[in-house]
């Protein structure tokens, strides 16, 4: 059982509502903003709507610790997918990088056979095969899993990762990144954020002091948490919530960030039997202590406080744009007069998505 | 006004209530030094019968028999509190106090002093002694009930 | 609205507070014969022995006529009353108007036709200035050793001087004419108790016997009974009685009969003039008859009562009967209503009766109607007043009969309905 | 047998120069320890009745009274101490069991003392419970996995819970076991606490209906004062197979306790053994148990939470899963140091297993079947403090039920002597003259102000962890450190020991 690892962070996210792509210029400009929110020990970026000619295929990502994991993952992923292009991802050289892994991506199929005889969904399936991966091979670990969209990250400030990953040429409808302060140096690259199963993606800054009962929580319902980090057991809480069990998405924000007792107990009586019994059904999926995340998913993303506010989140709309960051000069960086910006108040999630958004959670 | 009440169903009969009574009635406000080097006459009067006890003061009455009986004058209700209390400086020891309180609330000093003994709700500390540290709540002090409730 | 009150005792204060309870403004006057602050009657005979001075003989505070806003006469006589033109005239020539008169002129002693009654040192013993005048006897130096009293009358106020009188060192006899002390309040067995105790602390009776003559010169030197002794009499107290003092209303229409005839509200046969204490005669409850109650709180209680109604109220007196607390020698008693049933109604009464002649303790309780009507209580008077209560409310006391002479006779004896209605109010 | 070789084990030790012979010591022992002695004008003791219950010392006006332990000194011996002495001295007079009251006081290792708790420093801030809501709110009753909405977006209803204002509850003892006035003076309190008492194996008063809401009504082996009407007057029912002073032996109630109205509310003859059976005779197997379950439901037409509690034994884990799996909504669990009224001395202290690893166990068991998020989970047995209630949560417990702490609020001092009948603070006695001792309004104030004092206290605990919901405490054993203990007891506890 290893310890959690703690963290500070800033975040920043922006999504085109009309699901046009754009570089991944802005976004790298908005988080090197908040260059003094992380220290150099973590940045990534997760970018949707970037592999439109493979779309139909899982997109996984991986870091190796050297070629004997990659032979052992390549012949697990023959075994139980079709692979239909495997590459390594393209880097550049940058002087704050080093130590850097080996950096891959296969765009994937579940063998159809194998699916059919584990009785699973497609979805299940990939997840299973991720964790197992993860959990059991040594010195390999699959940090994004999702079809058209993709995550870049490892030890570096954020700016610096976006050049190693050279990220202005990619184009995405949406972009979520992170920088990180970690409190100890792990010195490890899946350790960054986001952090991602299947096409949810997680940015997070903060602290979960219930990480504890969230996490046997999330362990008893099948999840291995490998990481050690708030974000993975967040990002599988989502998941769990959203594509298991398949709470509406206001649903999901409650049982997350409920609303407090005081609040529930104001609230009209069909409202209130609805976050009551939330609470008590989901009371081990709350998050407690500070927290703003940006959870990321192929139709927009959701960002949400803590429901007391414990850590920074600013929100502004623009056009055809969204933008969410920890500090609103991150967003003023890269659209100085927005129509709109605001400050959510804790608890209360901000759900933006496509304009066209018809499949998947929301 | 307020008064003392018992409530005999909490009474456990351990007589604290006279303990404290004499103690609060002392020079010293010493319990030892209160009942070993003073006289004394506790105010209470306990009634104690198999597994049922109760102590008992001067009702406050409104209209007081014993004040008007009183051939001295000793006995006089105050107007202020409502306290019904004497002046041991005329008390001459004629118990025609003890002949009228329909309570017999009225005590005979136990020293062989021409004077009674009688409850004179010594509140200064906010609540007289005897409910003050009543074990049980078995006294309490507490405005009158109005007739009917 | 203007009160006179004419009397300055128990009654006559009574009077002032009732008035003042119910009209703080209106004008009181108040006259009195003697002149001094009200002070307690029955402590004369303590007056006379020395335990209380004339401080502590005061019913009231210094500033009572002050702070009720009386008006006073003290010291002065009321020469005529006169009901129609509403006013009295006292013998200083004042005038004084009243709206509302209370009559509170208290007893007179009754002094029965002994030959040399008249005689110097022959006194009666119901005012302060009768004890002045006594304590001046008795104080002068050298004599009160040897000096023999006779006091006619062995009843509460015979007992209470000569108790006086012996502790001042007087040798003391009393003669009296019935076969016991305090006839009217005791019944044989507590009467011996009484007296064996005052015989112990050295008073001599002569019960069943009264003086003939008090004989001598100007000053009587012996008194000669009607059995044939003589005793030295170097001072002869009467104190037979009280009677109701009417000289005020005998040349008035006021009723009388042995006192001023009154109703429970107080008032006499002439409107707006009301009569309390012991000038007046007033319904006992118990026997169901009219008459004389001559005892402190019932003078009190009737001039409070009258006091009220005077100023507007509508207040009843009826709880009037016998009730005395008294003691001799540190021997206390008391004693409430029918003591000594008649004969012939003997079989309508329940008696229940305790002694322990050791500690000269007694107590009987009389029932009548499963209701008490009267008790005695000699040296154990503790919580006396539950029985007086008890008489008060004519309670039906049929379940608890069997308790009520135990020592431990209280609430407890009472079922829990009971005690509650009293004890939770 | 003349000569009794049994010796006092207390001395009363009076300060004549206090003393004030004011007798209330005397009126306070129903054990005669002290007496008046007119010819010596004295108050006087009888070492040989003390059992240093306190009730003199406490009321004694005059401080004047101090008791200590007898001074016996027996040749020093480790395997013969005084206590084994002493035992079989009263088992060679007696010839009978070894009885005694409350819970086990042998000193067996108590892991709530050897576990620490975290609390935030800068990386997350704690919070303050003065100043930010702080939420202790504790549902108990079967709960879905996952949570299914009707098609115009309600919620589908839940099983019956039961609603908690904090995270503590009343355990069980019955009426007969305690007074009235300590019955009353618990259930009041639950019901002004928000939180539940438990009528014990005694049945319900008929002063205790009114309670309903706040009372959790239990059906034993015995099944005392079971009926229709009594099921229904409960929120939850609790099936009690065993509990933790004496696991494998059913409660027995002496005679001496069974007056007029606890022979009328248990419906038994007057002043006859009350002897619950060992085991429920119709429950020989887990699917015996869950036909009970499904009974108590059938007969209250679902609407309530049934519970079952077991004492802490061996394979506790196990059995708490086919508790689970039998349709229990609740498990409770009741550790072997655990106890109040009487018990059989060598039971209480040698049979059972330590609470704290019992709950280890088990919610890590349920957790692994998949099954602790459906059911709750209660434990019990020596609960001190509000730190104790911390540690169980994060250690896995949805709430707490106290009893010992709940009797030495009301006034116990837990002399041990509950079997006698003879309580001297009028808890643990059915006599009239002591049960009045306890006014069931001082019991109610005490108990409540017991209840806030521990709330405020978890909750100050909780913000200092950074938390402000107890749901986020449970189970969260990251918040739990070990220290002096070994590797097996870490890994059953589940938590890290110390600087890891």
């Amino acid at each position: 059982m290893d310890d959690k690892i703690m963290s500070g962070c800033g975040l920043s996210g922006i999504l085109n509502k009309k699901g046009k792509r754009f570089s991944g210029k802005d976004i790298i400009q908005s988080i090197a903003l908040m260059h003094d929110r992380s220290n150099g020990l973590g940045g990534g970026f997760a970018a949707y709507g970037i592999y439109p000619e493979h779309k139909e295929y899982y997109a996984l990502h991986l870091f190796y610790d050297h070629q004997k994991a990659r032979n052992k993952v390549e012949n697990t992923l023959e075994k139980y997918f079709s692979i239909k292009q495997r590459e390594e991802i393209p880097t550049r050289k940058v002087k704050n990088i080093s130590n850097q892994p080996l950096i891959w991506r296969y765009f994937v199929k579940p063998d159809p056979n194998q699916l059919e005889s584990r009785e699973l969904t497609e979805e299940e399936y990939v997840v299973e095969q991720v964790m197992n991966v993860n959990e059991n091979i040594a010195g390999a670990y699959i940090f994004s899993s999702g079809k058209n969209m993709g995550v870049f990250k490892g030890v570096g400030y954020p700016e610096d990762i976006a050049d190693f990953f050279m990220l202005e040429d990619y184009e995405a409808y949406l972009w979520t990144a992170h920088g990180r302060f970690p409190t100890n140096t792990p010195g490890w690259w899946g350790g960054a954020h986001p952090f991602t199963l299947l096409d949810w993606s997680i940015v997070h800054n903060g602290e979960i002091s219930s990480y504890g009962a969230n996490k046997r929580y999330i362990e008893m319902h099948g999840y291995k948490c490998t990481m050690m980090t708030d974000t993975e057991v967040i990002t599988y809480l989502f998941d769990l919530l959203i594509r298991k069990h398949k709470l509406p998405i206001e649903a999901v924000i409650q049982a997350i960030a409920s609303p407090l007792w005081s609040e529930i107990e104001r609230m009209e009586p069909q409202a209130q039997n609805i976050a009551k019994t939330i609470r008590t059904v989901y009371g081990s999926c709350l998050l407690n202590g500070p927290f703003s995340i940006i959870l990321g998913h192929s139709q927009g993303f959701i960002a949400l406080n803590d429901r007391i506010k414990l850590r920074p989140l600013v929100v502004a709309e623009d056009e055809e744009r969204m933008y969410v960051a920890s500090e609103e000069s991150a967003i003023r960086e890269v659209c100085p007069e927005p129509d709109k910006i605001w400050t959510p108040r804790g608890g209360e999630a901000v759900i933006a998505q496509l304009e066209n958004a018809g499949k998947g959670v929301v | 006004m307020k008064k003392v009440f018992a409530r005999e169903e909490y009474c456990l009969g351990c007589k604290l209530c006279e303990v404290y009574c004499v103690t609060s009635h002392s020079r010293s406000k010493d319990v030892v030094k209160a009942h070993k080097s003073e006289e004394i006459t506790p105010a209470v009067i306990i009634e104690s019968g198999e597994n049922l006890s109760f102590a008992l003061q001067c009702r406050h009455c409104d209209d007081a028999p014993c004040v008007r009986a009183c051939i001295t004058g000793a006995m006089q209700k105050d107007p202020e509190t409502g306290i019904v209390k004497y002046d041991e400086n005329k008390c001459v020891g004629c118990w025609t106090c003890i002949m009228t309180c329909p309570y017999g609330a009225v005590k005979r000093d136990e020293y062989n002093r021409n004077i009674i003994s009688k409850c004179d709700l010594c509140s200064e500390t906010g609540e007289p002694a005897c409910a003050a540290n009543c074990p049980n709540n078995a006294l309490v002090y507490k405005e009158q009930e109005e007739e009917g409730e | 609205m203007d009160y006179l009150i004419i009397g300055n005792s128990a009654a006559g204060i009574g009077g002032v507070e009732g008035i003042r309870k119910n009209d703080p403004e209106g004008k009181i006057t108040v006259v009195s014969d003697e002149p001094y602050h009200c002070y307690s009657r029955p402590l004369i005979s303590y007056f006379l022995s020395g335990k209380v001075d004339y401080e502590k003989m005061k019913y009231r505070a210094d500033d009572f006529y002050q702070k009720n806003n009386i008006e006073t006469r003290l010291g002065t006589r009321v020469r005529t009353l006169k009901p129609s033109g509403k006013k009295v005239v006292l013998e200083t020539g004042e005038v004084i108007k009243y709206d509302k008169l209370l009559l509170a002129t208290g007893g007179l002693p009754f002094v029965p036709p002994v030959k040399g009654s008249d005689k110097e040192n022959i006194y009666t013993f119901i005012k302060l200035d009768d004890a002045y005048r006594l304590k001046d006897i008795v104080e002068t130096p050298g004599k009160s050793g040897s000096q023999s009293a006779v006091i006619l009358g062995a009843g509460l106020i015979g007992l209470k001087v000569a108790e006086a009188l012996a502790k001042l060192g007087l040798k003391v006899t009393v003669v009296e004419l019935a076969d016991r002390v305090l006839s009217t309040i005791l019944d044989q067995e507590a009467a011996a108790i009484i007296q064996k105790h005052l015989e112990d602390k050295g008073i001599r009776f002569n019960l069943a016997d009264t003086i003939e003559e008090f004989a001598g010169n100007k000053k009587a030197n012996t008194a000669r009974l009607k059995s044939g002794f003589t005793l030295d009499c170097d001072l002869g107290i009467v104190a037979v009685g009280v009677r109701p003092n009417l000289e005020l209303v005998k040349d008035t229409p006021l009723e009388v009969n042995r006192g001023i005839l009154i109703n429970n509200q107080m008032e006499t046969s002439i409107e707006d003039i009301y009569a309390s204490g012991d000038v007046c005669e007033g319904q006992d409850m118990l026997r169901g008859t009219s008459g004389v109650i001559p005892i402190w709180p019932n003078a009190y209680n009737q001039g409070l009562t009258a006091g009220q109604n005077m100023a507007g109220a509508d207040q009843s007196y009826d709880e009037c009967f016998a009730r005395n607390s008294i003691g001799f020698f540190g021997l206390p008693m008391i004693t409430a209503g029918i003591i000594n049933p008649l004969e012939e109604e003997i079989d309508q009464y329940e008696i229940y009766r305790q002694d322990s002649p050791g500690d000269n303790s007694y107590k009987k309780i009389i029932i009548k109607d499963d209701r008490i009507v009267g008790f005695i209580c000699i040296n154990n008077v503790d919580r006396a007043g539950i029985l007086t209560g008890l008489i008060k409310e004519q309670k039906n006391i049929a379940d608890i009969k069997d308790k009520i002479l135990n020592a431990d006779f209280g609430y407890l004896s009472f079922s829990e309905e009971w005690r509650r209605e009293k004890l939770t109010k | 047998m003349s000569l009794s070789l049994k010796n006092p084990e207390f001395l009363i030790e009076r300060n004549y120069d206090r003393c004030i012979n004011c007798q209330v010591c005397e009126r306070q022992c129903a054990n005669d320890s002290h007496y008046y002695d007119e010819e010596m004008d004295k108050m006087l003791s009888k070492d040989e009745n003390c059992v240093n219950c306190q009730r003199c010392v406490t009321l004694c006006p005059a401080n004047a009274l101090s008791i200590r332990q007898y001074p016996l000194e027996y040749r020093k011996n480790s395997n013969w101490t005084g206590e084994m002495i002493n035992n079989i001295y009263k088992q060679a007079e007696s010839g009978g069991v070894l009885l005694t009251g409350m819970g086990n006081p042998t000193p067996k290792k108590i892991y709530w003392d050897h576990i620490l708790l975290n609390a935030s420093q800068v990386t997350n801030p704690s919070i303050d419970p003065l100043r930010e809501p702080m939420e202790l709110k504790t549902f108990l009753g079967r709960k879905p996995g996952k949570l299914e909405f009707d098609e115009n977006g309600n919620p589908f209803p839940l099983p019956p819970q039961l609603e908690l204002d904090t995270p503590i509850m009343f355990s069980a003892m019955s009426f007969g076991s305690i007074s009235i006035n300590a019955c009353r003076s618990l259930a009041r309190a639950a019901t002004a606490s928000g939180i539940m008492y438990n009528t014990g194996e005694g049945g319900l008063h008929q002063d205790l209906y009114q309670y309903k809401e706040n009372t959790i009504v239990q059906v034993a082996s015995g099944r005392f004062g079971v009926h229709q009407e009594y099921l229904e007057a409960g929120a939850a029912i609790e099936i009690k197979i065993g509990q933790g002073a004496k696991p494998g032996i059913g409660g027995h109630l002496p005679g001496e306790k069974v007056g007029d109205e606890v022979s009328r509310t248990r419906m038994i003859p007057l002043g006859t053994d009350a002897l619950s059976p060992a085991p429920h005779h119709d429950i020989y197997s887990i699917e015996d148990l869950r036909q009970l379950i499904y009974a108590l439901k059938e007969a209250t037409d679902y609407t309530k939470p049934v519970s079952v509690k077991i004492s802490a034994v061996h394979n506790v884990a196990a059995i708490a899963t086919g508790i689970a799996t039998a349709g229990a909504d609740i498990i409770s669990i009741d550790g072997y140091r655990g106890g109040t009224g009487a018990a059989p001395t060598l039971i209480r202290d040698n049979v059972g297993i330590p609470i704290e690893l019992a709950l280890a166990a088990v919610d890590e068991r349920l957790r692994r079947e998949g099954l602790r998020d459906q059911v709750s989970l209660v434990i019990g047995g020596t609960i001190r403090n509000s730190a104790d209630i911390v540690k169980a949560i994060a250690l896995g417990a949805d709430t707490v039920y106290i009893a010992s702490a709940a009797l030495i609020a009301m006034g116990c001092h837990m002399c041990q002597k509950c079997y006698t009948g003879k309580c001297n603070w009028g808890i643990a006695t059915q006599q009239p003259d002591l049960v009045k001792r306890l006014n069931p309004e001082i019991g109610e104030e005490r108990l409540k102000n017991l209840i806030r004092g521990w709330s405020l206290e978890i909750k100050e605990m909780l913000g200092g962890m950074g938390i402000n919901a107890i749901e986020s405490l449970r189970g969260n054993r990251l918040m739990l450190r070990g220290i002096d203990l070994n590797e097996r007891e870490l890994a059953v506890l589940g938590i890290k020991h110390a600087g890891e």
